[in-house]
């Protein structure tokens, strides 16, 4: 069970590997792309920032709840940050449980959870050469960026 | 009188112009604190979401202003 | 979008690969793998046999009913054939919409619908020799063996 | 009297100790078809969700039988 944040390219091969296990019969995993258009705007990239010491702790709580509410036998998170281009993943979440029943809404919980709780945020450079800041609440649309 | 140090993230940080700073201050809670800063820093205030941390612990606006404190003021999450 | 049966080990890498779009912010994978243990028995191996034709057939059909349905960008499955260990994947299912909040249960669609009506059998051999169908219907827990 | 080729899957194909068999049948329908076979080759009949497909096309028990088709008799499926 590890929550973290990376500065380097996300791969989904490595941190699947990381938690195959033979008790497991169900796998699910999220992946937040960057998008070409967010809110109809063009997007050129995306910049993100966390401040780390917290992401870490708020991040680990949340992969315990999922593991403990949903019985997972195990689940991870990664988050990446910096200057980020299209198709570039921002985040990673990977669930294992017996089940399916457990791993799909296991998963859901914790990519909703990292969104709305964990201290990261996420700038966006627009073709028009502008940038903004994107606020979850009150631009619900944008909050969904990244998948 | 407390002295605090104060620091600012993302948007924060950009309307601030700085990362942190120095603060002396009589504000009863975390919340008079962000009013007293947004004021001097014109941070957008009206933001649904934003959170305060204090010495990397996340807190409650009610919590009140201690002396030595860092103070980490947050605006909304947008991870994902 | 494409579905279809390997005898060959799969690799989540390079079908997650051929979804990859600059227009998707949300994917999300489901793999079933084989568990040790099924109903409280000790599985060494399965043997999964499909009726190709046909499976390749309704599967296709569930895949295009997940993309309308929720409006995909894209969606894939292989499912493996032939004998396999422990930890093996059995079937690999791919979703890649513009939110989660549709990659989610399309994902799930897929699956349950794949395991509900495309022509596969399930084999399982026991560490005391036996060997025994799974049959979902009749055993329901048995349905779930791997995810 | 139709004459149609009939195939067994997994389970049934075990059951029946073969692949495919040419019939000669009078049954009116798939269903009693399945019925004539479950008897002759000691099948599990009373099996939820047994499934039937006539020349690779899925089909209904109630469908008739055409000579010169081949029948295939799906035991419950358990992809996944």
């Amino acid at each position: 069970m590890n929550f973290s944040i990376s500065t380097q390219p996300l791969d989904s091969g490595r941190l699947r590997e990381a938690l195959l296990r033979h008790d497991a019969g169900a796998f699910v995993a999220f992946e937040g792309w960057v998008r070409n258009v967010n809110d109809g705007r063009s997007v050129t990239r995306l910049v993100y920032e966390a401040y780390e010491p917290l992401a870490v702790k708020e991040g680990s709580k949340v992969l315990e709840e999922a593991r403990s509410r949903f019985g997972l036998l195990d689940v991870a998170c990664v988050h990446r940050i910096g200057a980020l281009e299209l198709g570039d993943m921002a985040v990673w979440v990977g669930v294992v449980s017996g089940h399916r029943d457990a791993a799909f809404p296991a998963c859901r919980y914790v990519i909703d959870e990292v969104k709305a709780r964990v201290p990261i945020w996420k700038k966006e450079h627009y073709t028009d050469g502008v940038t903004g800041w994107v606020h979850c609440p009150a631009e619900q649309s944008s909050a969904e960026g990244a998948g | 009188m407390s002295r605090v140090c104060v620091k600012f993230f993302a948007l924060f940080r950009e309307e601030a112009g700085t990362e942190s700073t120095w603060v002396d201050t009589d504000a009863a809670n975390l919340g008079k604190l962000f009013m007293e800063m947004g004021d001097r820093y014109n941070l957008n205030q009206s933001l649904q979401g934003v959170k305060v941390a204090v010495n990397d612990e996340m807190a409650s606006f009610d919590d009140p202003v201690e002396d030595g404190d860092t103070v980490l003021f947050f605006p909304p999450v947008a991870g994902g």
